[in-house]
């Protein structure tokens, strides 16, 4: 089939030559790098708005501004546009080195002001930063130098990994209040290694080289990256020459094509599968839980469903992350879970019911997943129903805590502290968790403000024992993200899942 | 010549349509294998006559590894469950709306013919993914999209024939002869607009099955692991290369079903000449 | 030498029942020849098949219609399309629906003359004012210049006959020119018929199921039934002494116009039983003829 | 007149139904779960920062309060501001609009010809095996939903003879020296054929999927009143003057046999228009469907009304436009 299509592709190729259409082959150098995106970009602003906190564009962002902070492929803080950063002895101050040099893309100097001036704003509640809640711990920012100084209005321990996760942007103070908002999202600048040349809506954007980028000029001049978000079409389209990078394909259609005329990347992202369950109905019943975790064969889930690609979790943390503790295991064990089921007085002939709510295609195989575990459950004597949602009401139900009994989710976290994975899924209070019992609370409360990093690690660490051993949540797996690309480039993956552009090289 | 051939395609129309009702109704006894249970060991089998398969799942496994045989036979009754009901009440509204229209007219028909204008302003397929948003994807949703947005299909039809109809010396002779407004419509207009809505209802039966499928494709299909034609269809098409009979033998029973529901449409609408011309 | 010469016309439906048994005629130049008979004696059949325009439910299967010495059967289509178009043209039955609605009446009548014809755009105008003359068409311009729909009945009939003279035709079918017209209309069309056929020299076949009409405009006569000629004569012999005994019993039934009031005889069954079982015999023999030929 | 006089009156109800329209999407969207304040909660967010970003888009408001001030807003010519995109609602999906006018049109050329050369190959043929063969055809393309068509052109001319652009509207290295959104028609306008030649390699696909079934409809609907018009008594007669039957079928025949399928393809141009939505998606083409479905996952309120409105605009103008054509092409109607 395959040797089949690709003469076919050649002898097509051949009559097409004299064709107008000018569809490039793979043949050709690549003069101009060509990105398959797999979301639209709504919006230029990284700060404000809901495309701020969505994860799968903040590699565009990056490519055109930079963080506080700079974060490597493996998920590391390095010098960025602050090259030291740190607290007062007494917690009370918060300081920051800004990198000297630097210019945003109109050539203007950048300067302790532009730091100090985006930490006030996102720190302001009139501008609309989801993060406010975090920027806000500041205030009084002041610049001294090329430092910056900001009195911590509220300790934080995290403030520093903020400034390298979402809505952690630097924008040019001057040029910002000289354009506006509007003027902005017609022609933003930032420090980035890429500036923007064109910027389609629905379409593509077409990205220059920075030539005075702090870090390096990046290898190729030229970058479009065009938005398509169906799946077989990017497929298509690096199958068929005209994009030489994509992401985020059916994992068959990776293997299918990696190898063949195009070579790919396949790494693990700071991106997990889970399933909440919610303190009510049968979740009440730990054995129910319990049974419900150990029936899950995740790795046969990964091996058969993903080719593979995936790695099993027991707590909320992957290997990469801080608070990551190989010791704690929810082993597959369904003799377990016929046992647990039998002492709450259940079994295949009389199964608990509840309800489980899953995304469909909006994670790789989700769905099938959840079929999946429903049929694993179904042979232990558990009886769910499927009801397929859509992320927006997920979002909803989640902050109004009523989702079903069990719910399907992937939780991202790309700088890999457990405050933003255990903590703000798990802690009651927080509206993105709905497991409100008490004891959680109690052991997570002192957590948030602890300012010994050792101690508030092993703290984490012993919460989600805590939460494996009651199974108060069903981590599923870490996700590997698919990147298939042409021979030509070499792609460096990002675990944080971002594509980078300026990580991409010739081969 | 082309009578006889006009004739077979309403008998092959019959004929699958028959057939799928009986499979349909039998699904529980004659599927092979039950439709939900996965076996993920067995999982992307091909179907009976191509190497490597396991005997017992004629037509190979999915990913998940349930038969897809079974499936498509458990998901006739899904495709025919829509195509019944929601063309059943579709054509009930939208057919009683034209009438009531077309045979009143006056005020009746402006009301109804300004609803029938607002609705048909509404992007279709839009309109039914946010239908679907508001009431979570399920059967009876698709079943309410359907009717919700298909309505006016039957309503602009009727109205116009019931009006065509009115117009006609035979009812006149019955409003002479003494007969109510709504004895009139009903044994006068209604028997004779009948043929029309048959066909409609014939015709609208496939776009339901259509419907069906398009929905899978934005996810918004029936959240169960319930097998429908449309679900393997969107499911199906992530691992074309690796298993195409998931994809293609739901697609070959959606295609001929649907096929089968606008010729026997077609084939009605030639036998009933030349009311729908 | 006729103009129009029909040999052994055989048509049926396909799949289906005789329609034509065999019909042989002639029409020689300038001559009018009436074909008469019940609806579904064939009669439209002859006029339909001579100018090729049966239906396609219909089949041809023996047969020769020689159009000045050339069998038109035996010519591939697009050359007897262009020699039809060149010397013949049809009087339709219904005026109300042989004209194109959508249609200026002016190109409907000389679109013809100059994409088929050659004719100059004027001189083919100039001839579609005259002929509008020619058919007692007051303000031919303005006829011209008009849409179907804004006309009368009569006044489109007019138009159709005009436009049937245009190019000069050898011969020209009429098809019941009058049958879906007002009585009062009906005289002045026919005498506008025959007084065109006899000015221009044209030869007509003239289709009607009214024997009082053959006797005013036709020459010749063939009388059909079940689409076997039971009858070929001159209308004067015929008038006089009618051979067949079915054609007599139909000249018995035409009311005459000296004497309206003298009542309708209608065919007697006797007759019918007869002339149906000549025709069953006929069919016999030809399936004989049929095998041995086979 | 007459014509002066109905396109009046059907402006007026035009109003009518739009109004009918903004109320009915603006209280369904609001029904809907999911809403955009949650689609921007990050990790960590209170019930505070709930309240706080609602205010800020005014969705904190009663339902007839928000309704008030969106209406007020859209007498005035501002449909509010996109939440996701921070733009205003009218400039986006007026800057949109004309890729996806450009796309439909496409597609009905494509339909109409395609269609049309099936009727007429189909008339010609009537009877025959060709018709028998028209007819399993059109039946074909109507048993198969268009995202279907477009799955299988994107891999046939796509990937496998890769003859056409998968995605987008036209390269993005073409340097484009338009001043309107009409991108195909001003490359005629300035005799860009370059550009043109693009574009039109772009659309091909996603037009063609449209394309499918509405040119099955026409095909099937123009054949039926040709093969009706064709034993009319003014075609036969126009055949006994000479003419060849392709001259016939499309001098006599065809005028009269468009008119009743002129409006029933009002009607499924709108469906095509509608179908833009998924096709628009598939092939990553910037009209308003792509954008419409970004709205509707990210609950952007305000970017739907705008462009269901739009939409609504759309399909209540194309019916305006097949009466007026009826009325234009029936010379009973002009004149009386």
């Amino acid at each position: 089939m395959n040797l089949n299509r690709r003469s076919l592709l050649k002898l097509s190729a051949a009559t097409m030559a004299a064709g107008t259409i000018g569809l490039p082959t793979f043949a050709q150098a690549i003069d101009e790098l060509v990105i398959a995106y797999n979301v639209n970009l709504p919006s230029w602003d990284p700060t404000v708005g809901p495309s701020a906190v969505n994860p799968t564009i903040q590699g565009l962002y990056q490519s055109v501004f930079d963080q506080y902070i700079l974060q490597q492929p493996d998920l590391t803080p390095a010098p960025g546009l602050l090259t030291e950063w740190g607290w007062s002895d007494d917690k009370k101050q918060v300081w920051m080195t800004v990198r000297e040099g630097v210019t945003w893309h109109d050539g203007s100097p950048f300067t302790a002001e532009d730091v100090a001036w985006n930490l006030a704003r996102v720190a302001n509640p009139e501008t609309g930063s989801p993060i406010q809640f975090v920027w806000g711990t500041l205030a009084n920012h002041r610049v001294e130098g090329n430092k910056v100084i900001a009195d911590v209005a509220q300790f934080d321990p995290t403030i520093f990994k903020w400034m390298y996760f979402l809505t952690g942007y630097v924008l040019p103070k001057v040029y910002y209040e000289k354009v506006g908002a509007e003027g902005f999202e017609a022609a933003p600048i930032g420090t980035g290694p890429y500036m923007v040349e064109k910027f389609e809506r629905n379409a593509f954007v077409r990205l220059k080289a920075n030539a005075n980028y702090w870090g390096g000029k990046p290898d190729f001049d030229t970058v479009t990256i065009k938005f398509v978000p169906d799946a077989a079409a990017r497929v298509a389209e690096v199958e068929s020459g005209n994009s030489h990078v994509t992401l985020e394909m059916p994992y068959e259609e990776y293997d299918r094509l990696k190898g063949g005329p195009l070579a790919g990347v396949a790494a693990p992202i700071s991106d997990i599968g889970m399933i909440f369950l919610n303190d009510i109905e049968a979740m009440t019943d730990p054995n129910v839980r319990k049974a419900a975790a150990h029936a899950i064969d995740k790795q046969a889930i990964i091996d058969r469903l993903l080719s593979g690609y995936g790695v099993k979790i027991d707590t909320l943390q992957t290997p990469e992350y801080d608070a990551y503790d190989a010791s704690i295991t929810v082993p597959y064990d369904e003799a377990k879970a016929i046992e647990l089921l039998a002492a709450s007085g259940y079994g295949p002939d009389n199964p608990v019911k509840f309800k489980i709510q899953t995304t469909k295609g909006f994670k790789p195989k989700d769905y099938e997943m959840v079929q999946a575990i429903v049929g694993l459950w179904r042979k232990v004597g558990i009886e769910a129903e499927i009801e397929v949602y859509e992320i927006a009401k997920h979002y909803e139900l989640r902050a109004a805590d009523q989702l079903a009994p069990a719910a399907f989710y992937n939780w991202g976290n790309s700088v890999g502290d457990p405050t933003t994975s255990t903590g703000f899924a798990m802690f009651g209070p927080s509206p993105h968790s709905v497991w409100d019992g008490d004891d959680l609370i109690g052991m997570i409360g002192p957590l948030w403000g602890e300012a010994d990093e050792a101690k508030r690690i092993e703290g984490w660490k012993a919460v989600d024992k805590y939460i494996a051993e009651n199974a108060l949540v069903i981590p599923l797996l870490q996700y590997v993200q698919p990147i298939l690309h042409a021979p030509g480039v070499v792609v460096t993956p990002h675990a944080s899942g971002a594509l980078l552009p300026h990580l991409m090289k010739r081969a | 010549m082309l009578r006889r051939r006009a004739g077979l395609r309403l008998w092959l129309s019959a004929l699958w349509l028959a057939a799928l009702v009986l499979a349909a109704l039998l699904a529980p006894w004659i599927s092979p294998r039950d439709p939900l249970t996965q076996d993920l060991f067995l999982a992307r089998l091909p179907p009976f006559w191509v190497a490597g398969t396991e005997p017992g799942y004629l037509l190979g496994t999915d990913s998940l590894g349930r038969d897809v045989l079974s499936r498509i036979l458990h998901g006739a009754r899904v495709a025919l469950l829509v195509a019944l009901v929601a063309g059943g009440i579709t054509c009930l509204i939208g057919a009683t709306f034209g009438l009531l229209a077309g045979f009143l007219r006056g005020w009746v028909d402006m009301v109804i013919s300004r609803l029938i204008d607002i609705w048909m302003a509404f992007p279709p397929v839009l309109f039914s993914i946010l239908l679907i948003a508001v009431l979570g994807p399920s059967l009876t949703s698709i079943i309410i999209a359907i009717v919700v947005i298909d309505w006016t299909r039957f309503a602009r039809v009727v109205r116009a024939e019931a009006m065509a109809q009115g117009a006609m010396d035979y009812v006149a002779s019955a409003r002479v002869a003494g007969r109510g407004r709504i004895g009139t419509m009903l044994r006068e207009i209604l028997p004779n607009v009948l043929p029309t809505v048959v066909v409609l209802l014939t015709l609208e039966m496939g776009i339901a099955v259509i419907v069906e499928a398009i929905l899978s494709f934005v996810n918004l299909s029936i959240s169960t692991d319930d097998p429908t034609w449309g679900g393997m269809i969107s499911e199906g098409r992530t691992s074309i290369y690796q298993a195409w009979w998931v994809l293609v033998f739901p697609l070959i029973a959606l295609f001929l079903t649907v096929l089968a529901f606008s010729q026997l449409g077609e084939g009605l609408k030639d036998r009933f000449d030349p009311v729908l011309r | 030498m006729s103009f129009l010469a029909i040999r052994n016309l055989s048509v049926r439906l396909k799949n289906g029942p005789a329609l034509l048994r065999r019909v042989s005629l002639d029409v020689a130049p300038g001559e009018v020849r009436g074909l008469v008979g019940e609806s579904g004696a064939g009669k439209s059949m002859i006029g339909k098949a001579v100018l090729g325009i049966l239906p396609p439910s219909v089949q041809i299967t023996e047969g020769e219609i020689l159009l000045d010495g050339t069998d038109l059967l035996s010519l591939p289509a697009k050359e007897s399309r262009r020699r039809i178009g060149a010397s013949c043209a049809l009087i339709p039955q219904d005026p109300l629906t042989a004209l194109n609605p959508s249609h200026r009446i002016g190109p409907q009548i000389t679109d013809r003359l100059v994409d088929i014809l050659g004719w100059t755009r004027a001189a083919a105008d100039a001839r579609a004012r005259d002929l509008l003359t020619e058919v007692q068409i007051a303000d031919p311009a303005r006829v011209l210049r008009s849409y179907p729909h804004e006309l009368s009945g009569g006044m489109r009939q007019r138009i159709l006959i005009a436009s049937a003279f245009a190019a000069e035709p050898k011969l020209i079918v009429a098809d019941e020119p009058t049958t879906a017209l007002d009585v009062t209309v009906q005289k002045q069309i026919l005498r506008l018929i025959a007084g065109m056929q006899a000015r221009h020299g044209t030869a007509l076949l003239f289709v009607t199921h009214d024997l009082g009409v053959v006797s005013k405009v036709c020459q010749q006569l063939s009388v059909l039934y079940s689409g076997l000629v039971v009858e070929d004569s001159t209308v004067a012999d015929f008038f006089a002494s009618p051979r067949h005994p079915y054609s007599a019993a139909l000249l018995a039934a035409t009311p005459k116009y000296t004497d309206p009031d003298a009542g309708l005889h209608p065919v007697p069954d006797a007759v019918i039983d007869a002339v149906r079982a000549e025709v069953a015999a006929f069919d016999r023999t030809l399936a004989k003829g049929v095998k041995t030929h086979g | 007149m007459q014509i002066l006089r109905l396109t009046i009156l059907r402006l007026l109800t035009t109003l009518v139904t739009l109004a009918g329209v903004a109320v009915i999407v603006f209280f369904v969207i609001r029904v809907v779960p999911g809403n955009p304040i949650a689609m921007m909660l990050p990790p960590g967010a209170t019930e505070a920062d709930i309240a706080r970003l609602s205010a800020l888009y005014g969705l904190d408001q009663p339902l007839v309060t928000q309704f008030g001030i969106w209406l007020g807003g859209v007498v005035q010519g501002d449909f509010g501001t996109s939440i996701t995109t921070r733009q205003p609602v009218l400039d986006l999906v007026l800057g949109r609009l004309p890729a996806t006018l450009e796309l439909s049109i496409m597609a009905l050329v494509m339909a109409v010809i395609i269609g049309g050369a099936a009727a007429l190959i189909g008339t010609r043929g009537r009877g025959t095996r060709t018709e028998g063969a028209v007819d399993v055809a059109n039946g074909m393309a109507l048993s198969v939903p268009d995202f279907l068509w477009g799955l299988v052109l994107m891999l046939v001319l796509g990937v496998l003879f890769p003859v056409f652009h998968i995605s987008g509207r036209v390269t993005p290295s073409l340097d484009l020296p338009f001043v309107t959104n009409f991108y195909l028609f001003e490359s005629l306008v300035r005799l860009r054929f370059d550009l043109w030649a693009d574009l039109v390699a772009h659309m091909f696909m996603p037009a063609l999927a449209l394309a499918i079934p509405l040119a099955a409809v026409i095909g099937q609907l123009l054949k039926q009143s040709l093969k009706e018009t064709m034993n009319l008594d003014y075609v036969t007669l126009a055949r006994t003057k000479g003419y060849g039957e392709t001259h016939v079928i499309l001098r006599e025949a065809l005028r009269n046999a468009v008119l009743p399928t002129l409006t029933l393809v009002g009607v499924q141009f709108t469906f095509l228009i509608g179908g833009t939505v998924i096709i628009e998606r598939l092939f990553s083409y910037e009209g308003l469907g792509n954008m419409a479905i970004d709205a509707v996952i990210n609950r952007d309120l305000p970017l739907i009304q705008g462009i269901v409105i739009l939409f609504a605009v759309i399909f209540t103008a194309v019916n305006l436009i097949v009466d007026l054509a009826y009325a234009v092409l029936n010379p009973r109607l002009r004149h009386a």
